[in-house]
């Protein structure tokens, strides 16, 4: 009755659809690169228990892990240029969108990194710190030389598998019409009636990122073996 | 000289510790025997600080410091000052051989890199282990391991290498191998204190031993005085026990 | 940007009377993938022939497709081909009759299916080949030792991963609101149909979440200090 | 001996903080358009999913009815300069109330619920009737009562889901069930109601000729029965208190209506003449 599928809609999707990978793949990069310096704060502050930050950590990381990121873009798109505006009384209210988008995914991305980040941390033995200590290293060089190489080896796993899945929600930006290429996908279906053959290929994209993701992953598992 | 008075620590309710004192000249190699609980390991750990006293202080060389509120450059220079030998070894997993040799050297003490690797490789040849500098803990055996633990202690030539049961985890044909080159660090004359359950070594090495149990030292003395005719009715005790289990003769 | 309370309490009401929907969206996709997770994770972990690869490659395939995408094509499928499909079984249901959120327990299921293999799988290389051996010198089967030795060290490790993908799956669930299903972040925003109150509507929403979300973990951690009685590393 | 440095763990928050602060500034500078003295930017905005009123063509513009009627508005007043902006129903919505836009656009229509929360402007420019729609091959519905106990097709805050809870208030014996389903494609609406999913939806005439002509290949896949359920009018939103802009777009807008140029506009884009009545 309806005709689903049809290859060669198929194939003049691609070109528009492509056209739009850039934003995607900004948003994963700001995600990442900045969620994983906040990230390893966090996680050092929810470690070190240090006083007033800590608490303020942990409601922050149970915030973005318990509601819906469609409600913290809402929050940060919303909320943002209220605080900027009655502390510091800049109005940001009118800057790009993309700007609170990136920022959302940084927060987001540091909580759920942050968690990944702690419990690899946690799981290096004591016994790695104590040694650092006994050659006379400060804590700061400690973490640095010994905790962390030993602990990005564990976070590995975790972190490819959180890495792939931001990959695949940054179309949520599309509710402030900020357009990637899920968000193209569903434009498409609205305006040529038929939306199955740019969902095919938006899933067919995906796989081929999550091969990628999973080899280079896989890779960095084997250099940090360190002998095992 | 090394000194440490009235240290006191406690786990929650139960006392480990209970106001002990002890005096190292330099040079000296002291053992601390006692049964399990005695608190030998945690009068050991409190010294580089990798356990927090309750009170008491320490005094290296010049430097005197309070055991409960030294501050972290306090602490850090007193760990500039010791080397410690674990009882699983607890080499950096990440590193090989000879970088764990390095680590102290290149990061703590700033020594330059061509220099540390050399100091590095004479110790680890020294310890019989150069061949192996390459390789990675896990690919070692539990007496190199050690071995490479002795070695990373010794190359920052400390005031004093604290061992903490460096051969109990060891299976019984490495032990000897282990204590051989735990005897020739002391023949170096570096002051050591060593916390272990091999009564022949404490008798050949030793230079003082202490007695300790439930958190006191119950007596001290040379080794000939300890084994020959130990005063206390529990280092009796104790030594019975350790000597009819190893059949060892009396000297 | 006014904030008007009214609306936010009627969306928070409307969102409750939809959290069964969640809850089912939600416990149903966590009981299959925890099983299923066991049942692949053994699989992987004992290297099965044919079967072990095999699910290694769909897994990561699997992986690959966002819930999203998967979503609208199962939704899209199971409308154009439902009906000839009962038919050749001649099942007297149509379409009609089966409601939407078992598409929307499927997806999910098979989604957390992928997430739950990996943590588990993580879990069971964690516990040290000892344990194995252990168990078959006194005699136990390759099934005994999974059931009374294995599994019960394997699930206070898994714990940790285990509270993380329900946490997220609790907020994933949200998306089926794509092909028709209401639940807790759909109904709260009802209400928002008559005033156009949207932001106190998503606020809602997201409070609900988080309580929810804030038990979970409470319940979580109960268990964590429990099970953590023959595992203890110091911070 | 555990207190890390507090003060190295604040300079790493510093240094990460001025680096957001620096990747949001970089933002700025494209935003703030030096524009000349007396033109006043207005930021409009709209959809980019709901065809054909505002969605993205085929190479990514947006184009549509909604785009159109307000370009030729813009024409009409110089003293402005309009902007488009995306974002979804909702969306443009909260954020006219944010202050992030001025003109909310999206075949809004009014109630006075509506109106405590936003300024609605005065003049209408599409009418918006809607009918019962159902399955060409359906023969037992006939009007709005035929669908009680019923599944209809609706999504969250659109006015038909407004009417059909009112009519559920007053037929609390056997109400109508409301299948909500948000930013669903239109091939699911049609599928869904040709194969019992879905009993009927409540639609315009023109968004139903629209899924006849792209699914019907030839012959109506859907089919409006019975009385409009309601005829109302979709108004371009303000902020609360915006009258001075609202009045200046209502004026353009009766200019266009008596000019013809919004028929004429209607007729291009959707189909048919749907400025004044149906």
């Amino acid at each position: 009755m309806v005709d689903l599928f049809d290859w060669d809609r198929f194939f003049t999707n691609i070109p528009q659809i492509v056209a739009y990978l850039p934003v995607t793949f900004k948003i994963v990069f700001y995600a990442t690169l900045f969620g994983v310096i906040l990230a390893l704060l966090v996680a050092v502050i929810r470690i070190k228990k240090i006083p007033i930050l800590h608490q303020v950590a942990g409601i922050y990381v149970s915030f973005m892990r318990g509601t819906p990121m469609l409600v913290q873009l809402l929050v940060v798109f919303y909320g943002i240029p209220i605080v900027m505006q009655q502390l510091f009384n800049i109005n940001v209210n009118r800057w790009d969108k993309i700007i609170f988008v990136y920022i959302t995914y940084i927060l987001n991305q540091g909580a759920f990194l942050s968690e990944i980040f702690r419990c690899s941390i946690l799981a290096i033995p004591t016994g790695q710190l104590e040694a650092a200590y006994s050659v006379g290293l400060t804590q700061f060089q400690a973490f640095r030389r010994i905790i962390l190489p030993q602990a990005v080896r564990v976070a590995v796993p975790s972190f490819g598998s959180d890495f792939i899945g931001l990959f695949q929600n940054t179309s949520l930006a599309f509710l402030i019409g900020v357009v990637d290429i899920m968000g193209r996908a569903k434009t498409i279906g609205t305006a040529t009636k038929h939306v199955l053959e740019a969902y095919v290929f938006i899933a067919i994209f995906f796989i081929i990122i999550s091969l990628l993701v999973k080899g280079a992953f896989y890779l960095l598992d084997k250099k940090l073996a360190y002998g095992r | 000289m090394i000194e440490i008075k009235n240290a006191k620590k406690s786990f929650g309710k139960n006392e480990i510790l209970h106001d002990v004192s002890i005096q190292v000249n330099k040079g000296d190699v002291i053992v601390i025997l006692g049964p399990s609980g005695s608190g030998k390991t945690t009068l050991l750990r409190c010294i580089n600080f990798l356990e927090k006293a309750d009170a008491g202080t320490l005094t290296i060389g010049e430097q005197t410091v309070d055991l409960k509120k030294a501050s972290s450059k306090e602490i850090l220079e007193i760990r500039r000052k010791t080397a410690f030998v674990f009882q699983n070894y607890s080499l950096f997993h990440n590193k090989t051989a000879l970088e764990n040799v390095m680590e102290g050297l290149i990061t703590a003490r700033h020594v330059p890199y061509a220099d540390a690797k050399k100091k590095a490789e004479d110790t680890l040849a020294w310890v019989g282990l150069l061949a192996k500098k390459d390789a990675y803990p896990c690919q070692l055996s539990g007496g190199q391991q050690q071995r490479v633990g002795i070695a990373r202690a010794v190359v920052l030539d400390p005031e004093v290498i604290l061992f903490d049961e460096p051969t109990s985890a060891l299976d019984p044909e490495l032990v000897g191998e282990t204590l051989a080159v735990i005897k020739s660090v002391a023949e170096r004359g570096i002051t050591m204190i060593v916390v272990t359950h091999e009564m022949s070594f404490a008798q050949d090495v030793a230079s003082k031993v202490v007695f300790m149990d439930g958190g006191f030292i119950v007596e001290e003395g040379t080794p000939a005085e300890i084994f020959r005719h130990p005063k206390e009715e529990r280092t009796k005790q104790f030594l019975a026990r350790i000597i009819s289990a190893e059949n060892m003769y009396y000297i | 940007m006014g904030f008007n309370f009214i609306y936010f309490y009627d969306s928070v009401r409307s969102g409750i009377e939809y959290l069964p929907n969640t809850f089912e969206l939600t416990f149903i996709p966590i009981l299959v993938g925890l099983c299923l997770g066991i049942l692949i994770a053994v699989i992987r972990v004992y290297r099965i022939p044919f079967f072990a690869p095999l699910l290694a490659v769909l897994i990561t395939l699997y992986q690959g497709i966002p819930l999203v995408v998967a979503l609208m094509i199962y939704h899209l499928l199971f409308m154009a081909a439902f009906n000839n499909f009962a038919a050749v079984l001649h099942l007297s249901i149509s379409m009609a009759d089966i409601n939407t959120i078992w598409i929307g327990i499927f997806a999910l299921s098979l989604h957390a299916t992928c997430y739950m293999e990996e943590s588990i799988k993580g879990a069971f290389f964690s516990v040290d080949q000892g344990q194995y051996e252990a168990g078959y010198s006194v005699g136990l089967t390759r099934l005994q030792t999974l059931r009374r030795i294995i599994i019960p060290q394997v699930i206070p490790v898994a714990l940790p991963m285990l509270t993380n993908n329900i946490v997220g799956t609790i907020k994933g669930s949200s998306i089926v609101m794509v092909i028709g299903i209401t639940e807790v972040l759909a109904g709260s925003v009802i209400p928002a149909s008559k005033t156009y109150a949207f932001f106190e509507g998503y606020i809602a929403a997201a409070l609900i979440y988080w309580i929810f979300t804030i038990l979970v973990e409470k319940f979580a951690m109960r268990i964590e200090k429990r099970g953590d009685k023959y595992r203890r590393n110091l911070v | 001996m555990k207190n890390l440095k507090i003060s190295k763990i604040l300079t790493i928050l510093m240094l990460s903080l001025v680096s957001i602060v620096l990747l949001t500034a970089c933002g700025t500078n494209n935003e703030t358009k030096t524009s000349d003295t007396n033109v006043k930017t207005i930021i409009v905005g709209t959809g980019n999913n709901y065809e054909p009123y505002c969605f993205l063509d085929k190479n990514g513009n947006l184009s549509g009815y909604e785009y159109e009627v307000l370009k030729a508005v813009n024409e009409l007043l110089p003293q402005y300069k309009f902007e488009f902006q995306t974002y979804d129903f909702a969306n443009v919505l909260i954020s006219l109330d944010a202050g992030k836009i001025d003109i909310g656009a999206h075949q809004y229509e009014s109630n006075e619920e509506r109106q405590k929360k936003y300024l609605f402007g005065q003049e209408s420019y599409t009418t918006y009737t809607t009918y019962v729609t159902v399955a060409a091959k359906n023969e037992t519905i006939h009007s709005l009562s035929d669908l009680q106990g019923k599944k209809v097709k609706t999504s969250t805050g659109s006015n038909s889901t407004y009417l059909l809870e009112k009519f559920n208030e007053t037929h609390k014996d056997n109400p109508i069930i409301l299948a909500y389903a948000d930013n669903s494609t239109d091939e699911e609406t049609v599928v869904g109601i040709n194969n019992g999913v879905w009993d009927a939806v409540i639609v315009t005439k023109r968004d139903a000729d629209k899924f006849n002509k792209a699914y019907g290949n030839g012959k109506a896949v859907l089919k409006q029965v019975g009385e409009p359920v309601a005829t109302s009018k979709t108004y371009f939103v303000f902020a609360k208190g915006n009258t001075e802009l609202q009045t200046a777009i209502d004026g353009a807008l009766k200019k266009l209506k008596e000019s013809g140029k919004l028929a004429e506009i209607s007729t291009k884009v959707i189909g048919g003449n749907y400025t004044e009545s149906e």
